[in-house]
């Protein structure tokens, strides 16, 4: 917002833009309903057109990888649910196999299906959610929000009684999870998942078909395979320009080979396709969870040997990374012997993604700004860190 | 000459002079929009109720909303310093008073106004329809052809500008 | 009819002569209108402040929330809580707005509001002037809105305000072609261009079967364009884009706080009844009951309960759709809208040429049903948004 | 045709409309003071210092040895060790802390604290209601206001508190009977330790 007493600038426009007329520069954010928390864009207009945008951003940054160079590797942990609080349990997730690579930890199977189990979950209501940010950044006045909110407070129930919090679950441990399923949880979450295709079903009959969605996202903010690869942008939104690379498939971290599923792939790139990718994304993520919730072995679910107190991996250095539902969440650590990390690094999907809203957004009006933007699927905490 | 008229004659003079001595543009505008208005209820005062209508409908819903609009995309929003007085004051005033001259002579020199009929003919929509599509209706579709052909220059001049641009 | 049911249906006639009854008979008939218009503002202002809470309600309700429920009695105590906070909230004004307009603006838009009602009748004997240019008093009167709105924008001196402004003027004036067009139909099919007379038209009936114009081709045609075009003019969801919540924040109103805001809200709800009451007025028979042997109930029951049931349909929409682009409102405007009742009408001129019967249905019904599916292709920009199919990697 | 899928559009809206009138399943909403969700025994929510018996001050577990400040992420605990020894839960003589002081605006409720004590001194509770009008001394708890019964502890986590009862009843009683044989040992020694506290042994 331009200051009270500021007047109204306006940016003569040149000759090389060609007719007569001025710019009207808008700051977007980082107070604006739809920009995902504190996010600024600075938009040149030319009416309506976007001439320029520029992202603005580190208005959430919380020095995330310098603390954890502060912090024991496991007092890191409670921070990474803080990255993107959509999606904490992917994040525990990421952190962890990280951890492991480095101090050479073996995951027992029953945790392996566990975090299976929450990181599907977890998809599953971060996608849910995101549609319906995404259609009440176009205007639906929550209706698909809320009815996502619906079956994600299930989840987060689900969550709750596992973990012990809704959202900053802190549950993924180095070499397993903190706790086993509470009792009954696993018929409780079957029963879930069951009920969870109707609720696909019904959200495909009040969207998927409807003329002025697809009016407003087909063609709309479109990401080209060049530069989606080039960009390094990752996850549905990379699948949505038609590129097949999903780190569950390439990495098979986890257990994930053991499991039948499937990559939505998309062939336009554009806001539509995202947003379509996403929901059959959540099928196959019905598919897993099923197939991990029948074939859920008993067994310990924490490597025995791992120290909880003193944990000191030998010196060295990993990467581990794991598709998060926004995309390739990735943890760079360095060790040096010591009980915390001397380089702790985190490759964030959504800053990654975030990088090519200009290229999208150049020529579109102000109105597919905000959707194009829902449709990256951002989470500050997690691109300011 | 009732209460209403004088009223509503002030109201009209006062938002044209208002129109022409404030300095702000919009402000301008929207003091004319306030003579229109005034002007419309005098129409109506007369009896004349399509006419009035119509002068609302067309002049504070199209002209004023049209200059409100050029102003917005075109014009800072800064307030001019200059003295509203032109140089030219004095020959504009004379021409004004010429007009104004010639005006009066007319309208006081016509048979209609020695012959003023009764102030309450109501002046309805019917009759004037029928007028339109009796006695005018020549000048009417006239007038509706050039209406077209301007408007039609109007879409082929900016497209020709538009295609010029790119 | 019963002369106990016409004193039901005529009460409030009768309650404002007595009153004014009172008064020398010099005074009366100003003591007239001042009631009629002391009764206006109190009976859509109170229709005003429960729409806004069943709105909220109906749209808890359809995304599975309770909505507001705790002042009062299930929440219906909810605007007298809003009213309260809304007078009690600061009056904010930005230092570099044009002050004299930014306070003119509110007011402008409430007082052009409340004039539209003037020549809408509310039930039978029931309106505060019959003009004979009615319909056209609604028209010109809407368009000080438009001027309110603009007000609003320019003089706030805020960039979101201004974009609101420009799209909501934009807005207006494209869409007041259409719904002016699609009201013709109804003038060409009445012979005139009073609101009173256009219901008297409506009011006889066929066995049980009014005579509304609704129940005609073009005058369904009619009734569907004037409800799009009118939910355009109204600001309301799909077409709420000078608003724009999440994109322009709140449009043309942004700079606007406490009571100011709350006179904006009041105006734009005001303006959707209004609307909503032409098109009651136009289409569905005024204040006429729907079938022959209702007619005992007061009309004026009748015609609040219409108003409500389009209330519902705007909250019902409006719980659904997402919003249109601007560009893609203006093509709607221009490329569906304007050739539609335009089409309509001249299908209304047929109807009113050919004799009565089947074949004039037919062909009226051909007339427009053909050009609709052919325009909304056109929409659709040669199968340009057409729902996908997507392939899998394994 | 155009407006088909708008058509499908509010066909669900209305469905959902009607349904939250007759299913009570799709209206999620919990009215909060009055109706409250049934408590989930994992649920977590700030931590509390557990004792066992009567007076929290004797029953205290904590023994000050400082891991839990150290490893607590956002570093919001505030401990002051004592300069004598009271015996702990198991019959030890141990430090106890003199200072227990914890933020609660700090605390992110990650239960670091309550993994790494080794002596189950720190739990998690379930209390979520912890606004208060005063933002400065009103939110920094202290060893008074932390300290809870072994019984809330039950109350509140009964599987796990039977865990961490039947391991300290095991140590108690490896204590005991290490202490027993010293004294047999030593008869000379000076007397032992009282006895334990009895609410543990209770369970």
């Amino acid at each position: 917002m331009i200051a009270a007493t500021e007047p109204i600038r306006i940016l003569p426009k040149s000759r090389a833009d060609g007719g007569e007329g001025q710019f009207l520069e808008v700051s977007m954010g980082p107070q604006h309903p739809s920009t995902h928390g504190v996010f600024r864009m600075d938009v040149v207009l030319d009416g309506e057109r976007i001439v320029k945008l520029k992202p603005v951003f580190g208005y959430l940054h919380r020095n995330h990888e310098k603390i954890a160079e502060h912090e024991t590797y496991l007092g890191s942990m409670p921070y990474t649910d803080r990255l993107d609080y959509f999606c904490s349990l992917t994040n525990n997730w990421a952190y962890a196999l990280a951890v492991e690579k480095l101090a050479g930890i073996q995951v027992p199977e029953r945790a392996e299906y566990i975090r299976i189990i929450t990181a599907e979950l977890t998809r599953f209501q971060n996608h849910a959610a995101l549609i319906g940010f995404l259609t009440q950044d176009m205007g639906a006045s929550g209706t698909p929000l809320m009815y996502a909110f619906r079956e994600r407070e299930t989840i987060l129930d689900l969550f709750e009684s596992l973990t012990g919090a809704r959202m900053m679950c802190n549950y993924m441990r180095f070499g397993g999870c903190r706790v086993d399923l509470p009792a009954g949880w696993l018929d409780h979450a079957k029963k879930f998942v069951a009920t969870l295709p109707r609720f696909l079903d019904e959200f495909e009959r009040l969207l998927a078909s409807n003329e002025i969605l697809m009016a407003r996202t087909q063609g709309v903010g479109v990401l080209s395979k060049e530069l989606a690869v080039n960009a390094g942008v990752t996850g549905p939104v990379l699948r949505a320009s038609g590129v097949n690379y999903d780190v569950r498939k390439v990495d098979k971290y986890g257990i994930y080979d053991r499991f039948a599923f499937k990559i939505p792939m998309g062939e336009h790139g554009d806001t539509y396709d995202r947003y379509m990718v996403r929901l059959l994304e959540m099928r196959e993520s019905l598919n897993i969870l099923n197939q991990a919730l029948k074939d859920i072995p008993e067994g310990p679910i924490v490597d025995p040997k791992t120290r909880i107190r003193g944990f000191k991996p030998k010196p060295g250095e990993a990467y581990g990374r794991i598709e998060a539902p926004k995309g390739e969440l990735g943890f760079y650590l360095v060790s040096d012997g010591t009980s915390n990390p001397y380089r702790y690094r985190v490759r964030p999907p959504s800053l990654m993604n975030l990088t090519v809203l200009e290229q999208l957004c150049i020529g579109r009006n102000v109105a597919d700004v905000v959707v194009i933007l829902g449709s990256i699927d951002i989470v500050m905490g997690e691109v300011d860190r | 000459m009732t209460a209403t008229f004088l009223i509503l004659a002030a109201i009209t003079i006062a938002g044209t002079v208002a129109a022409m001595a404030m300095r702000n543009l919009v402000h301008c505008v929207l003091a004319l929009t306030l003579g229109f208005a005034g002007l419309a209820a005098l129409y109506l005062q007369l009896g004349a109720q399509f006419v009035g209508l119509t002068q609302v409908l067309v002049y504070v819903g199209a002209v004023a909303i049209l200059a409100v609009f050029v102003i917005m995309m075109t014009q800072k929003p800064a307030q001019t310093t200059e003295s509203i007085f032109s140089s030219f004051w004095l020959t504009g005033s004379l021409i004004a008073a010429l007009v104004f001259a010639v005006l009066g002579w007319a309208i006081y020199s016509s048979r209609l106004t020695s012959a003023i009929v009764s102030p309450h003919v109501e002046a309805a929509v019917r009759p004037i329809g029928d007028a339109l599509m009796h006695r005018f209706v020549l000048p009417l579709e006239i007038m509706g052809l050039l209406l077209t052909a301007a408007l039609i220059g109007a879409v082929v001049v900016a497209i020709q500008e538009k295609r010029g641009s790119a | 009819m019963h002369s106990a049911i016409q004193q039901a249906d005529q009460i409030f006639v009768a309650l404002q002569h007595r009153v004014a009854g009172y008064l020398p008979v010099k005074f009366q008939s100003i003591a007239d209108v001042i009631l009629s218009v002391i009764a206006i503002v109190l009976v859509f202002a109170f229709l005003f402040a429960v729409t806004t809470v069943l709105e909220r309600k109906g749209l808890g309700r359809i995304q599975n929330r309770y909505g507001p429920n705790r002042v009062g009695p299930a929440g219906f105590f909810q605007p007298l809580a809003d009213g309260v906070k809304s007078l009690t909230k600061e009056d904010l004004v930005p230092r570099a707005a044009d002050q004299a307009v930014h306070f003119m603006a509110p007011v402008l838009l409430v007082i052009a509001a409340f004039l539209a009602y003037a020549v809408l009748p509310v039930g039978r004997n029931m309106v505060l002037a019959d003009l004979n240019a009615g319909v056209l008093f609604f028209f010109a009167v809407g368009t000080l809105v438009e001027l309110a709105v603009f007000m609003a924008g320019w003089s706030s001196r805020n960039k979101y305000s201004l974009l609101g402004a420009m799209r909501a003027i934009a807005q207006m004036i494209s869409y007041e072609v259409p719904l002016v067009l699609a009201s013709i139909v109804v003038i060409m099919a009445a012979g005139s261009l009073s609101t009173v007379s256009i219901v008297n038209m409506q009011t006889g009936y066929s066995g049980i079967w009014p005579h509304w114009f609704v129940l005609t081709p073009w005058g369904f045609a009619g009734f569907n364009l004037f409800m799009i075009a009118a939910t355009a003019e109204s600001n309301r969801s799909p077409f709420d884009l000078p608003e724009g919540e999440s994109e322009i924040i709140a449009g043309y109103y942004i700079e606007y706080s406490g009571f100011k805001f709350a006179l904006f809200f009041l105006g734009e709800y005001l303006g959707m009844f209004a609307t909503s009451g032409l098109a009651i007025t136009l289409f569905l028979g005024g204040w006429a009951a729907p079938f022959s042997f209702l007619t005992w109930i007061p009309s004026y029951l009748w015609f609040f309960a219409k108003l409500l049931l389009m209330i519902a349909i705007f909250i019902w929409i409006r719980g659904t759709l997402p919003r249109l682009r601007m560009d893609q409102l203006m093509n709607f405007a221009w490329q569906f809208m304007l050739p539609m009742t335009l089409i309509n009408v001249f299908a209304a001129g047929v109807w009113h040429f050919m004799p009565g019967g089947v074949i004039r249905w037919l062909v009226c019904a051909v007339l427009l049903i053909v050009p609709a599916v052919l325009l909304s292709r056109g929409l659709k920009q040669g199968k340009k948004f057409e729902a996908r199919t997507y392939r899998f990697a394994e | 045709m155009f407006g088909e899928g708008i058509l499908k559009g509010l066909a669900e809206t209305a469905r959902n409309f009607l349904g939250s009138y007759v299913s009570k399943k799709r209206l999620t909403t919990v009215q909060y003071p009055e109706e409250r969700l049934p408590q989930i025994e994992a649920y977590r929510n700030f931590p509390f210092l557990v004792y066992d018996g009567e007076d929290w001050q004797q029953g205290l577990r904590c023994v000050s040895c400082f891991i839990c400040e150290k490893e607590c992420p956002p570093k919001c605990i505030f401990i002051e060790k004592s300069t004598d020894k009271k015996p702990d839960a198991v019959g030890k003589p141990q430090f106890y802390p003199t200072v227990f002081n914890i933020d609660v605006s700090v605390c992110m409720s990650c239960q670091i604290c309550v993994e790494v004590c080794p002596f189950d001194a720190i739990k998690m509770d379930t209390d979520f209601e912890l606004s208060t009008d005063n933002r400065f001394s009103g939110l920094l708890w202290d060893k008074k206001h932390l300290a809870k019964s072994n019984e809330h502890y039950h109350k509140i986590h009964p599987t796990e508190a039977a865990v961490v009862d039947a391991q300290l009843a095991a140590e108690r009683a490896k204590v005991a009977a290490k202490a027993k044989a010293a004294a047999e040992a030593k008869p000379a020694a000076a007397p032992a330790t009282p006895p334990p506290v009895p609410a543990a042994t209770e369970k």
